[in-house]
C-alpha cells in the first residue's frame, strides 16, 4: 500500500497530467516571488554598510548558487532512482534538470564575477565558491555532452545516470579539496553577507528570492520533464488521448 | 575439465593476458610516458629556465602533465576489448563484471600509471626539484595515478562505443580528477620544499581506496550499457 | 529615481547581473515550452506513422 | 530447460521483439532463420542478458535468469559476431586465457580441441595471421571446451567451408546428445538431424 503512490508517480500518463496541472501552480507564485524579492532587494532594502549597493547582486547570485546545487542533487537522485527501479519518469526528470541547472549555474558564475569586480577589483578570483560552481558547470556540461553523444534514449538515460551518480558522490570531495586548497593559498576573502546582523528588510526579500528561484526551477523542470516523458513513450494509447485533448484546447 | 571458477584465478589471467598483449606491442603503452616527459619539458621552454622559479611551478606542471597523459592513455583501456567481443565474454563469464574490469584497470595501471610515476622523478629533476624530494614525488604519483586510472575507467566505460569520444572523455574525467590534482600537487610542493607530505599523501591514499571500492562498480555499469 | 538607477556607482555591475538573470530565467521558460511543442509534434508524427503500418 | 515467455525488446525507437515465446527441452537445438533485421541477434543477446528486456522473462532450469545472472552465465556459452579472439595471441594462448575465466583446462584438452577443428598445424601462429574461417574454427574449439549447457550461436557457420560447417554441425549434435540446448541464428539452415533441431522461419510463426 505504501508503494502505491510510487507506482502511480512512475506511470507516464499520471506524471504527464500531474505536471500539466502542477506547473502553473509553481510557475506563477515563482514569478511573483522573484519579482517581489527583487523589488524588495533592489528598492526597499537599505544599502550594506560595507558593500554599499553592490551587495544587491546577492538577490540573484545566492539563489542561483542554491538552485545550481539543488538541481544537480535532484538530477543525481532522479538518475539513481531511474537506474535502480528502471523508471522512465525518473530518467525524464534527470534529463530535464540538466539544461535548467546548467544555465542557472552559469548565471551564478557570471553574477559572481560581476560582484567580484567591485569588491575584489577583479572579475575572477580563485575563490573556492566560484571554483566549485565552475566545477559544477563542468559536471553539467559533461552530463549533457554524454547524453547528446548517445542516440538511443534509453541507453543515454542509463549511461548519463551512472555519470550523475558518480558526479554527486564526487561533489563533496571536490568541495572539500577546493576549500582545503584555498586554505593553503589564502585567496581574497569570500563574498559573504553579515549573516548575524542582517535586518529583516534585507533578509525577507532574500528569502523570497530563494523560494521564488526554487519554485521556478521546479516549474520549468516539470515542463521539460513532460516533454521528456513524451519522448520516452513507446506507443502507449495515452499519448493519443493527451494529444487529442491538447488539440481541442488549442 | 575441472570446474573451478575462482574469481582470483580469473582476474590473474586477465592481468597476465593484458600484460602479454602489451609487451607484444610496446609502442602503445610507452607513448603516454613519452607524452608526459615531453609536456614537462615544454614548461621550461615556454616559461623560464631558471631553476629556482621553475621549482615553484614544478608541482603544477608535473601533475597537469600526468593528468593529461593518463587521460590520453585511458582511452584505450576498453576500446580493443569492446570491439572484438572480449568484454561481452567477460560480462557473460559468470564472474563479477566489476571484479574483472578491476583486473583490466590494474593491468592498465601497471602499464601506464606505474611508468608515469617512475618517470616523474626524472621530470621533476628537470624542473628543478632537489634530489631529496624525489621519493616523495614518486610516492605521490604512485598513489595519485591509482585514482586517475580508476576514474578514467569510469569515463572510458561511458564513452566506449562513442565515435570520437576522446574529447568527451576528458570533459567527463578531468572535473572528477580535481581532488587528486589538488592533493597530489600539494604533496609534490611539500616534497620540493622539504616539508612533511604525510597529510596530502593520506588524502591521496584515501581517494585511492575510495576509488577502488566504488569505481569498478560504476565502470561495470557503464561498460554494460555501452555494450548493448 | 536617477539615484536608484545609479546604484551609488555600482550600476555597471548590479543591472547586468539582474538583467542577465531575468533573461536566462525567461529563456528557460521559452526553451521548455518549445521542447514540449517539439516532443508533441514528434509524438504525433510517430502516431501517424504507427497507424499506417 | 530454456523458456522464453512474452519477450519484448526495443532497440532505440524500434520494437524489435514483440512478445516472443519459445521453449526448448534438453537435447534440443533451435535454428532461427528469420530474415535480416528481424532480430535474431537481439533475441540471442536478450537471452544472454546483454540486452535489457522491456517485458517478459527468460527462464533457465526453471529460474528467472535475471534473478541470478552469474549462475546462469556459468551454464552459458555465447558466440557472437565478434569472436573475442586477440590477434596478437596464438590460437593456443587465446583458448588458454579465455578458458581460464571458466575454470582450469589441461593443455592437452586444448591441443585436442584444436586438432578436432583441424588447426594443429597453425596452433602456434598469431591469430591475426589466420584466415577468417580459421579464426571461426578457433572459436568453435573454445565453444566445445567451455562445457556450457546452453549455447547461443550467432551465425556459427559464417566464413566456413563445407568441412568447417560439418564441424559446426557435429559439435552441435554432440552438444545436444549430451543434453545441451542450443539457439542458433543462421541465414542458411545447418544440416542438423531433424530429431534434434527445429526451424523457426520468421518471428510471426512460432516453430
Amino acid at each position: 500500500m505504501s508503494w502505491a503512490w510510487f507506482h502511480r508517480f512512475a506511470s507516464p500518463p499520471y506524471f504527464y497530467s500531474l505536471t500539466l496541472r502542477l506547473a502553473p501552480w509553481l510557475g506563477w507564485p515563482a514569478g511573483l516571488l522573484i519579482v517581489g524579492g527583487l523589488y524588495g532587494g533592489l528598492v526597499l532594502a537599505p544599502p550594506d554598510y560595507q558593500q554599499s549597493d553592490a551587495f544587491r547582486i546577492v538577490y540573484v547570485h545566492a539563489p542561483a548558487a542554491w538552485v545550481s546545487l539543488m538541481s544537480y542533487s535532484l538530477m543525481a537522485f532522479a538518475a539513481a532512482v531511474g537506474l535502480i527501479w528502471r523508471m522512465k519518469v525518473a530518467h525524464a526528470v534527470a534529463a530535464a534538470c540538466a539544461p535548467v541547472g546548467a544555465s542557472i549555474t552559469a548565471v551564478c558564475l557570471v553574477t559572481g564575477m560581476l560582484w567580484g569586480q567591485p569588491m575584489w577589483g577583479t572579475y575572477w578570483a580563485w575563490d573556492p565558491r566560484l571554483v566549485f560552481e565552475l566545477v559544477l558547470l563542468f559536471f553539467f556540461l559533461g552530463y549533457m555532452g554524454l547524453r547528446s553523444a548517445i542516440d538511443d534514449v534509453s541507453r543515454a538515460d542509463r549511461a548519463s545516470a551512472v555519470l550523475a551518480v558518480v558526479g554527486v558522490v564526487n561533489v563533496p570531495i571536490v568541495h572539500f579539496s577546493v576549500t582545503w586548497w584555498n586554505s593553503l593559498h589564502q585567496a581574497p576573502s569570500v563574498m559573504r553577507m553579515q549573516e548575524a546582523a542582517m535586518p529583516a528588510s534585507m533578509l525577507v526579500p532574500l528569502l523570497m528570492s530563494f523560494l521564488g528561484f526554487t519554485l521556478y526551477f521546479y516549474a520549468v523542470m516539470l515542463v521539460r520533464a513532460r516533454a521528456e516523458v513524451l519522448r520516452r513513450d513507446r506507443g502507449g494509447s495515452w499519448v493519443r488521448d493527451v494529444l487529442a485533448a491538447r488539440g481541442k484546447a488549442a | 575439465m575441472i570446474r573451478e571458477p575462482s574469481a582470483l584465478h580469473a582476474a590473474a589471467q586477465i592481468l597476465r593476458r593484458d600484460l602479454k598483449l602489451a609487451f607484444r606491442r610496446p609502442g602503445e603503452w610507452l607513448q603516454p610516458v613519452a607524452f608526459f616527459l615531453i609536456v614537462t619539458m615544454l614548461f621550461p621552454l615556454a616559461l623560464d629556465p631558471e631553476l629556482s622559479r621553475l621549482r615553484q611551478l614544478a608541482p603544477g606542471a608535473l601533475w597537469v602533465a600526468a593528468l593529461l597523459a593518463s587521460i590520453l592513455a585511458i582511452e584505450f583501456l576498453f576500446r580493443e576489448d569492446g570491439r572484438d567481443g572480449t568484454l561481452e565474454q567477460y560480462a557473460l563469464s559468470g564472474h563479477s563484471f566489476a571484479w574483472l574490469l578491476l583486473a583490466k584497470t590494474a593491468a592498465h595501471w601497471l602499464l601506464t600509471g606505474l611508468p608515469l610515476a617512475i618517470a616523474a622523478p626524472l621530470a621533476a629533476l628537470g624542473l628543478g626539484a632537489p634530489a631529496a624530494a624525489l621519493p616523495g614525488i614518486l610516492a605521490a604519483l604512485l598513489l595519485g595515478s591509482v585514482s586517475l586510472s580508476l576514474l578514467g575507467a569510469i569515463g572510458a566505460g561511458l564513452t566506449l562505443g562513442i565515435r570520437r569520444g576522446g574529447a568527451l572523455l576528458s570533459l567527463l574525467v578531468l572535473p572528477l580528477a580535481i581532488p587528486t590534482l589538488v592533493f597530489g600537487a600539494r604533496a609534490t610542493q611539500l616534497a620540493i620544499q622539504g616539508d612533511s607530505l604525510a597529510g596530502p599523501l593520506y588524502l591521496l591514499a584515501a581517494l585511492g581506496v575510495f576509488g577502488l571500492t566504488l569505481a569498478p562498480l560504476a565502470a561495470a555499469a557503464a561498460v554494460r550499457i555501452s555494450l548493448e | 529615481m536617477r539615484e536608484f538607477l545609479d546604484m551609488s556607482g555600482y550600476a555597471a555591475y548590479v543591472w547586468p547581473s539582474v538583467g542577465l538573470t531575468l533573461a536566462v530565467l525567461l529563456a528557460n521558460v521559452y526553451w521548455a515550452r518549445r521542447l514540449v511543442r517539439s516532443a508533441q509534434a514528434e509524438a504525433r508524427r510517430r502516431l501517424a506513422s504507427g497507424a499506417q503500418s | 530447460m530454456l523458456e522464453v515467455s512474452g519477450l519484448h525488446v526495443w532497440r532505440g525507437e524500434r520494437h524489435v521483439l514483440k512478445g516472443l515465446s519459445v521453449q526448448l527441452a534438453a537435447g534440443q537445438a533451435l535454428q532461427l532463420l528469420w530474415p535480416n533485421g528481424a532480430g535474431k541477434t537481439s533475441l540471442l543477446r536478450a537471452i544472454a542478458g546483454l540486452l535489457p528486456v522491456e517485458a517478459g522473462q527468460v527462464r533457465w532450469r526453471g529460474q528467472d535468469t535475471e534473478a541470478d545472472p552469474l549462475t546462469f552465465c556459468r551454464d552459458l556459452a555465447y558466440l557472437g559476431h565478434d569472436l573475442a579472439l586477440k590477434g596478437d595471441l596464438t590460437a593456443g594462448e587465446n583458448l588458454r586465457y579465455s578458458l581460464a575465466l571458466r575454470g582450469r583446462v589441461a593443455p592437452a584438452d586444448i591441443d585436442a580441441a584444436l586438432a578436432t577443428v583441424g588447426l594443429t598445424a597453425v596452433q602456434e601462429q598469431l591469430v591475426r595471421r589466420l584466415s577468417a574461417g580459421q579464426q571461426r574454427r578457433v572459436a568453435l574449439a573454445r565453444l566445445t571446451l567451455w562445457d556450457a549447457r546452453l549455447w547461443l550461436l550467432d551465425e556459427p557457420a559464417a566464413n566456413l567451408d563445407a568441412a568447417g560447417q560439418a564441424l559446426v554441425v557435429a559439435a552441435i549434435e554432440a552438444h545436444a546428445a549430451a543434453g545441451g540446448v542450443a539457439v542458433i541464428a543462421t541465414h542458411q539452415p545447418l544440416a542438423l538431424s531433424t530429431g534434434v533441431s527445429s526451424l523457426w522461419r520468421s518471428p510471426g510463426e512460432p516453430p
